[in-house]
C-alpha cells in the first residue's frame, strides 16, 4: 500500500510535466487540427533558454529563490511564447490551405531543424542545471517519502492548468478559441479573427510548454536535446487519451498517462513501461477514439 | 525523369571523385563516433590519436614513413558503420582503431577481416566479439565477463549481502547484469532485484521506489553515466541512503555533474584506471602533452583505450616491419608482450583479448572526485 | 512515355548496370544502401503515397522481415534468400492484425498508432519477446546468401542482388498502379467517402496495402539482414520510419521515379558531406520546411495515368 | 441506351423505408420516417434546410446506421450493411457537395463506378495477366460510354478539378451510372447549376429513368421538382409532412406552412 501511494505520487509528478506539454498540442489541435510535432523541442527549449538564463543572469542569487524562480519562469514562457509565434509564421501559417500531410511534413521538419539547432548551439553533451539552487530534501507524509520539488512542481503545474482553464471557459478570448476549435468557418462568421485566435495558441501553448521545459530542468537538473522528442510523445499520447482538443482533456490524459506508467512500471514491468503507455493509447483509439472526454461528432459527408 | 537522372549522375559523379591518394606515408584508421549519442566519446578518440600520431611522426614515424590518421564517422550506429568501414578499406589503411559500442564493431568485424585490416577495438567489451576466431580482432578494453567477475568480487568483498541489478537494455549492460548476477548467485549472495528502465528518461523515481522495496544492500547499475546521475540524484532526494555500484561505464566527470556533488559522494564504480591514476612515464607524459595541447583531460578512459590501440598497432607494423596486415596481426598475438601502454602493460593473447588486470574500484569523494580505491 | 523519358531510363538502368565495374565497395556499399531504402520507401509509398494512409511505423515491418529471416537462419538453418517469402508473410500478416483494428482511424491519428506499434516492436525486440530476439544485442551470425551455388559476400555482388530486387519490386508496382487495385489506392487517398460511394470496399484495400507494403518491407528486411549478417533493434528505431517518410513526401508520393530520386538525395548526399554530418539532420529538417511551402507535391509529382483509347470520337487517333 | 435493366414485374416497391429514426447526440435529425420508392419511378425529397433530407439520404446508402427503424431495398434489408455493399445491391449515389477524386482524371472518377463489377486481384494485377487486360479494355469502353451518356466523352483525360461545376455534376452522375444501378440517390443534382444547366440536367434525368433506373433526388430548384419527379416526400424538422403527386403536395397545407417564412420558392 505504501509502495502503491509513492508510485502513485512518482506518477503525478510525470504526468504533471506531460499535462503541460498536453495542453499545447490539445490547443493547437483543436483550431487547426495539426499535430505540432515541434511543441515537444519548445519545450526542449525552455530547458535550455531557463539553464542559460539562469547561469548567466544569476536571478536567484540576486532576488532570492522565489523571486528568482518566478522572474526565471516569466522569461522562459515569454521568450518559449515568441519562438511558438515564429514558429507558427514560418512553418504553418503558409500552409493553412494546404493538404494535411503537407502540414504533418513541415511540423516534423521544423521538429527536426529546432532540435539539430539546439545541438549546433549547445553541443551534443548534455547539460547540467547547477544543484544548488533547489532544496534537495523529502518530508514525510504519512509514512510516505515525498520531495519538496515534487510538491512544487505538481503545485506549479496544477496553478497554471487552473489559471488556463479559468482563462478559457470565462473570458471573451477563451470562448473564441473554444468556438473557433468546433468550427473554423462558422466562428470566422461571428466576427471571430481566426488568425488572433491562432496565434493566442501558438503563444498559450508553447510559453506553458517551455515552463514546463524549466521545470523538468529545475527539478531533474540533466537537460538534452533530444528529450523533446520522448516529452512530446508521451504528452500527445496524454492528448488523445483525454479528447484531443479538449482542455480538461489533456490535464487528466497527462496526469493518468503518468501513473499509469508508473504503475506499469512498478507491477508489470520497467523496461516494458513505454510499451504499456502506447498499448494504452492503441486501446483507447480503439474502444472510445474521441479520447476519455471528447464527444463524439458525426463525420460531415 | 530527366531530374533524376541528372541528379544521380551527379551523386555518382561526386561519390566518386572524392577520394585521393596521398604519397607514401603509413595510414592509420580510426572509426568513431564523431556524431550521434557517443560523440563526446568519438571527438576524444580523434583528439587522443591525432596527438599521438603526431608525437610518434615528431619522432620519425614508422618504418621511416610518417603516419597519416585516417578518420571515419561510424555515428554510434552498426548501419553507419558498415560504410565507414567499406570506405576505409578502400583508403588504403594498414590497420584500423575503433570503434566504441560494441554491436557497432561488430557491424564491421567482417569487413576487416575480409579485407585484412587489424582492427583494434577500444570500447567494446561485449564478450563474443573474441569468439568467432577472427585473426585480425583485437581490443584494448577488457570483456565484460572480467568486469562482472571484478564485480561480483567487489560485492562480495565490500560485505553486501542483498543486491539489487539495474541495467539499461543496451547489449553492454545487460550483459554486464547478466553475467554478474550469475557470479553473485554462485556466491551465494541474494539478488533481489533485477530489471531495465529506459534511457533517455528524465523520471526514475518509479524505479527507485520499486527498488526500495526490495530493500537491497547495495545497488549495482550497469548502465550509462547520464542515467547514473539522475538516479543518484533522485535517489538523494528520496532520501534513500542506499550505496550504488556503477559498472565502466559511469566513468565520466559527468556523472557528478549530473547527480550533484552531495548526491554523487560515495558512489562506487569499477572501471580500468584512468591516465591520471597511472604513475607510468608514458601516462603522465601523455596526459600532460594533452593537456597543453587541448586545454582538457580526456573525457573518459574508452578515449583513452584507442590511444593504447593506435600505440599497439604502431608497435606491431614496427615489429613486423611490414605494412602486411597478417603479419602485424601475427606480431600482435605472438611477440607483442607488456608493452608500455597509457593504461598499463599490454599484451594480447590469441582470441585478441587483452591479458592481464584492468579493473580498479573507484568512489566518488565529497568534492566530485574520483579516488582509487585499495580492494 | 515520350522519347526523352525512354532515354533517360535506359541511361539510368545501363548506367547503374555498369556503375560497379567503375566504383569502389565503399560506393558501391553506399549505393546498396541506397537500394534498401528505395526498397523500404517503395513498398511505403504503395501505403502512404497511393493510398494516402500515414504510416510513420513503417521500420517495425522491415524489423519482423529482418528478424524473420536472421532466425529461421540462424535457428533452423534455414538458407536466408529462402526466407524472403516467409519473411513477406510474417512481416505482411502482422500488419494485417496491427491495422485490423485502427485502420479506419482519420489521418493523425493512425500516424501517431503506427509510431506507437513500431516502438512497441522496438521495445519488444530489445526485451527479448519469446526469447528469439536476442534482445539489446540482437542475431548476429546470419549466414552469406547463396544464389545457384554462389555466395553473395562482397558488395558488388549484393549490389546485384539488391538492384535487382529493386527493378523487379519496380516492374511489378509500376503495373499495379496501372490496375484496378492501383486506381482503388488512389481513390482512398483523393476522398474515402465518395470511393466507398462508389462501391469501391475501402477497409479491404487498406488493408491489403498495408499488408502488401508491410510484406515488401519484410522482404527488405531479409535482404537487410542477409547483407549485414547482424541485426539489433538500433537499426529499426523510429528514425528510420521519419527517413523513410521523409523519402516517399519529398520524391512525390506516388511517383515511383520521384521516390527513387529522394532515396538517393537522402542517403547518398549525407555519405557526401560527411565532414558535414553534425549540420545534416538540420539541413534535412530545413529543406522538409522549404519543400512543403514551395514544391509540396515533392520533386516528382505523380503523374496521371494514360489510358489507350481513342481520344476523340471525331478524330479516331490513338497515342 | 446502355445497361437497360429489364421490366421488373415485382409489385413490392424498390425501396422502402419504414419508420427510421436517427439521433446525433441530443438532436434527433431524422424522426419515424417512413415511404417507399416504385420501380422506375422518379421520386423526390424535399424539404427545408436542416429537415434532415442528406441524412436519409446517408442512411439509405449506408454512411450512417440508424438508431431505429429499418431500410428494404428490393427485398434485402439494408441495415447494417456496409456502403459499399449496398452499392453493390443496386443503388448509387452523388453527394451535395460534389465528392469527385479531384486529382485523378475524368476517366479515372468513372472507372471508380466500373471498380465493383471487376474482380481481377492483386497477382493479375501486378502480372497484367490476359484476363485483367480484357477486363480493364472492357471497363474503359463502359466508362467511356457513360461519358458518353452525360456528355463529357471528350473530357475524359482532364482533371476532375479542372471541369466546369455543372460538368463535375454530371461527372459525379457518370460515375454513378457506371455502378450500374437500379436506384440512382442523387443529392441536389441541380446545385448551382444555371438555367441551361438545369435544362440539360431535367432532359438527363429523363434519359436515365428511360434506362429503367429509379432515381430518388433531393432538390431544392423546384421547376427541377415540379417537372421531373412524379412523387414526392416532404419532410421537416427530421419528420415526414406529406408524400405524394407533385400537384397533390404543393397545395398541402403543412408544407405549404413548413415552407413560408423559410424559402418562397414554392
Amino acid at each position: 500500500m505504501e509502495e502503491f501511494l509513492q508510485q502513485l505520487t512518482n506518477g503525478l509528478a510525470v504526468g504533471g510535466i506531460y499535462a503541460l506539454i498536453a495542453l499545447g498540442y490539445t490547443m493547437v489541435y483543436g483550431v487547426l487540427k495539426l499535430i505540432n510535432f515541434a511543441h515537444g523541442d519548445l519545450f526542449t527549449y525552455g530547458a535550455y533558454l531557463g539553464l542559460t538564463l539562469l547561469t548567466s543572469l544569476a536571478l536567484t542569487d540576486r532576488l532570492g529563490f522565489f523571486m528568482g524562480v518566478l522572474v526565471l519562469a516569466l522569461m522562459v514562457m515569454g521568450l518559449v511564447a515568441v519562438l511558438g509565434m515564429i514558429l507558427e509564421r514560418a512553418a504553418y501559417r503558409p500552409l493553412r490551405e494546404s493538404p494535411r500531410l503537407s502540414a504533418v511534413v513541415s511540423a516534423l521538419g521544423a521538429s527536426i531543424f529546432l532540435q539539430n539547432t539546439l545541438m549546433l548551439i549547445y553541443g551534443a553533451r548534455f547539460q547540467v542545471y547547477p544543484d544548488n539552487i533547489l532544496p534537495v530534501t523529502a518530508f514525510d507524509l504519512f509514512g510516505l517519502q515525498i520531495p519538496v520539488m515534487r510538491v512544487l512542481i505538481v503545485l506549479a503545474s496544477v496553478v497554471m492548468m487552473v489559471t488556463l482553464y479559468l482563462f478559457i471557459q470565462k473570458t471573451k478570448i477563451g470562448t473564441a478559441i473554444r468556438a473557433a476549435a468546433i468550427d473554423q468557418g462558422a466562428a470566422r462568421l461571428m466576427g471571430i479573427d481566426v488568425n488572433r485566435v491562432i496565434l493566442l495558441v501558438f503563444l498559450l501553448g508553447p510559453a506553458l510548454g517551455g515552463a514546463a521545459g524549466l521545470m523538468v530542468g529545475l527539478y531533474y537538473g540533466q537537460i538534452n536535446f533530444t528529450m523533446g522528442w520522448v516529452y512530446g510523445m508521451k504528452a500527445f499520447t496524454a492528448a488523445i487519451l483525454g479528447g484531443i482538443g479538449n482542455i480538461p482533456g489533456a490535464m487528466i490524459g497527462g496526469l493518468l498517462l503518468g501513473v499509469v506508467e508508473a504503475m506499469g512500471a512498478a507491477y508489470l514491468s520497467i523496461a516494458w513501461k513505454d510499451a504499456i503507455a502506447f498499448c494504452v493509447l492503441i486501446l483507447i483509439l480503439i474502444v472510445r477514439p474521441t479520447g476519455l472526454l471528447g464527444e463524439r461528432v458525426a463525420d460531415k459527408i | 525523369m530527366k531530374k533524376p537522372l541528372l541528379a544521380l549522375v551527379a551523386v555518382i559523379g561526386l561519390v566518386t571523385g572524392g577520394v585521393a591518394q596521398a604519397a607514401d606515408a603509413i595510414k592509420i584508421g580510426l572509426m568513431a563516433p564523431l556524431t550521434g549519442s557517443w560523440a563526446s566519446e568519438g571527438q576524444s578518440m580523434k583528439k587522443i590519436v591525432e596527438l599521438l600520431a603526431k608525437q610518434q611522426n615528431a619522432k620519425g614515424g614508422v618504418l621511416g614513413k610518417q603516419i597519416e590518421v585516417v578518420t571515419e564517422d561510424d555515428g554510434g550506429d552498426p548501419r553507419t558503420a558498415s560504410l565507414a568501414a567499406q570506405r576505409l578499406t578502400t583508403q588504403g589503411i594498414v590497420a584500423v582503431i575503433g570503434t566504441y559500442g560494441s554491436s557497432v564493431t561488430e557491424a564491421t568485424q567482417a569487413i576487416y577481416d575480409e579485407a585484412g585490416i587489424p582492427q583494434i577495438a577500444n570500447g567494446s567489451t561485449a564478450i563474443r566479439l573474441t569468439e568467432k576466431g577472427l585473426k585480425h580482432f583485437f581490443r584494448t578494453a577488457p570483456r565484460d565477463d572480467e568486469q562482472g567477475r571484478i564485480a561480483a568480487q567487489t560485492i562480495e568483498k565490500l560485505g553486501f549481502k542483498q543486491v539489487a541489478v539495474l541495467h539499461d537494455s543496451t547489449s553492454y549492460a545487460k550483459g554486464l547484469a547478466d553475467e554478474t548476477s550469475a557470479l553473485l548467485k554462485k556466491k551465494g549472495l541474494k539478488v533481489v532485484f533485477f530489471d531495465a528502465l529506459t534511457p533517455g528518461e528524465r523520471d526514475y523515481n518509479a524505479i527507485l521506489t520499486k527498488l526500495k522495496s526490495a530493500n537491497p544492500d547495495v545497488v549495482l547499475f550497469t548502465g550509462y553515466y547520464p542515467e547514473a546521475g539522475l538516479l543518484l540524484r533522485q535517489k538523494r532526494a528520496m532520501g534513500w541512503p542506499v550505496p550504488f555500484i556503477g559498472g565502466d561505464a559511469t566513468n565520466n566527470p559527468d556523472l557528478v555533474k549530473s547527480a550533484g556533488q552531495e548526491a554523487a559522494e560515495g558512489f562506487y564504480f569499477l572501471s580500468p584506471p584512468v591516465p591520471q591514476d597511472l604513475d607510468t612515464p608514458e601516462a603522465q607524459a601523455f596526459l600532460a602533452d594533452y593537456q597543453k595541447q587541448y586545454e582538457e583531460v580526456p573525457a573518459s578512459i574508452w578515449a583513452v583505450l584507442s590511444g593504447d590501440g593506435f600505440r599497439a598497432a604502431v608497435a606491431g607494423i614496427e615489429g613486423a616491419k611490414s605494412t602486411n596486415g597478417g603479419k602485424i596481426a601475427e606480431y600482435l598475438h605472438k611477440s607483442l608482450k607488456d608493452y608500455p601502454g597509457l593504461s598499463g602493460p599490454v599484451s594480447f593473447d590469441e582470441k585478441g583479448d587483452r591479458e592481464g588486470e584492468v579493473y580498479r574500484l573507484y568512489k566518488v569523494n565529497a568534492d566530485g572526485k574520483f579516488v582509487m580505491q585499495k580492494l | 512515355m515520350n522519347r526523352f523519358t525512354s532515354f533517360a531510363v535506359a541511361l539510368f538502368v545501363a548506367l547503374m548496370a555498369v556503375a560497379p565495374l567503375f566504383l569502389n565497395a565503399y560506393h558501391v556499399d553506399v549505393l546498396n544502401s541506397i537500394g534498401l531504402y528505395g526498397l523500404l520507401a517503395l513498398s511505403l509509398n504503395l501505403i502512404l503515397g497511393e493510398a494516402g494512409l500515414f504510416n510513420m511505423g513503417h521500420a517495425a515491418f522491415y524489423a519482423m522481415g529482418a528478424y524473420t529471416a536472421a532466425i529461421l537462419n540462424t535457428r533452423y538453418q534455414i538458407p536466408i534468400l529462402w526466407t524472403l517469402p516467409l519473411s513477406a508473410l510474417v512481416a505482411g500478416f502482422f500488419a494485417l492484425a496491427v491495422a485490423r483494428p485502427v485502420v479506419h482511424l482519420r489521418g493523425d491519428y493512425l500516424l501517431i498508432v503506427t509510431i506507437g506499434v513500431s516502438e512497441i516492436v522496438r521495445i519488444a525486440l530489445v526485451n527479448d519477446v519469446f526469447g528469439i530476439t536476442g534482445g539489446a544485442n540482437g542475431i548476429f551470425g546470419i549466414s552469406r546468401p547463396e544464389l545457384f551455388g554462389f555466395v553473395i559476400r562482397q558488395p558488388q555482388h549484393f549490389y546485384y542482388l539488391i538492384w535487382g530486387f529493386v527493378a523487379f519490386t519496380i516492374f511489378l508496382f509500376l503495373r499495379l498502379k496501372q490496375s484496378r487495385f492501383g486506381r482503388a489506392l488512389n481513390y482512398l487517398r483523393e476522398d474515402e467517402v465518395a470511393a466507398e460511394g462508389s462501391g469501391v470496399n475501402t477497409d479491404y484495400y487498406k488493408l491489403a496495402v498495408f499488408g502488401l507494403g508491410a510484406a515488401w518491407a519484410g522482404m527488405a528486411g531479409t535482404l537487410f539482414a542477409a547483407k549485414m549478417t547482424i541485426i539489433s533493434p538500433e537499426s529499426f528505431s523510429f528514425w528510420e520510419s521519419v527517413v523513410l517518410f521523409m523519402i516517399v513526401i519529398l520524391g512525390g508520393a506516388g511517383n515511383v521515379a520521384g521516390v527513387l530520386l529522394a532515396a538517393f538525395l537522402v542517403i547518398g548526399l549525407p555519405e557526401l558531406f560527411r565532414e558535414f554530418s553534425s549540420a545534416r539532420m538540420l539541413v534535412f529538417g530545413l529543406v522538409m520546411m522549404v519543400m512543403m511551402l514551395v514544391r509540396p507535391q515533392g520533386l516528382l509529382p505523380a503523374k496521371s495515368r494514360q489510358f489507350s483509347f481513342a481520344e476523340l470520337s471525331n478524330k479516331g487517333s490513338f497515342r | 441506351m446502355i445497361n437497360a435493366v429489364p421490366p421488373v414485374l415485382d409489385i413490392t416497391p424498390l425501396l422502402a423505408l419504414q419508420r427510421l429514426t436517427k439521433r446525433f447526440g441530443g438532436l434527433t435529425a431524422v424522426k419515424d420516417v417512413s415511404f417507399t420508392v416504385e420501380h422506375g419511378a422518379v421520386a423526390g425529397l424535399i424539404g427545408p434546410n436542416g429537415a434532415g433530407k442528406t441524412t436519409v439520404f446517408n442512411l439509405i446508402t449506408g454512411q450512417y446506421q440508424s438508431d431505429q427503424g429499418e431500410i428494404f431495398f428490393a427485398g434485402t434489408r439494408l441495415n447494417g450493411l456496409r456502403t459499399h455493399c449496398i452499392i453493390t445491391l443496386g443503388i448509387a449515389r452523388t453527394f451535395q457537395n460534389i465528392r469527385l477524386f479531384q486529382k485523378l482524371t475524368v476517366l479515372e472518377n468513372v472507372l471508380a463506378g466500373c471498380h465493383y463489377r471487376m474482380h481481377s486481384g492483386l497477382v493479375a494485377a501486378m502480372l497484367h495477366l490476359p484476363s485483367q487486360q480484357r477486363e480493364e479494355q472492357e471497363a474503359i469502353d463502359r466508362a467511356l460510354q457513360e461519358l458518353e451518356f452525360v456528355g463529357l466523352r471528350q473530357q475524359a483525360s482532364a482533371l476532375a478539378k479542372n471541369l466546369a461545376y455543372g460538368d463535375q455534376r454530371r461527372l459525379e452522375i457518370a460515375r454513378a451510372l457506371a455502378t450500374q444501378p437500379r436506384l440512382l440517390v442523387l443529392d441536389e443534382p441541380a446545385g448551382g447549376m444555371n438555367e441551361q444547366e438545369t435544362e440539360a440536367l431535367i432532359g438527363l434525368i429523363g434519359r436515365i429513368q428511360a434506362r429503367g433506373i429509379t432515381i430518388l433526388l433531393i432538390e431544392h430548384d423546384m421547376r427541377l421538382v415540379m417537372r421531373a419527379c412524379e412523387k414526392l416526400v416532404v419532410l421537416e424538422h427530421g419528420g415526414k409532412i406529406a408524400e405524394g403527386p407533385p400537384e397533390q403536395v404543393r397545395c398541402d397545407p403543412k408544407v405549404i406552412e413548413a415552407y413560408l417564412g423559410t424559402e418562397d420558392d414554392m
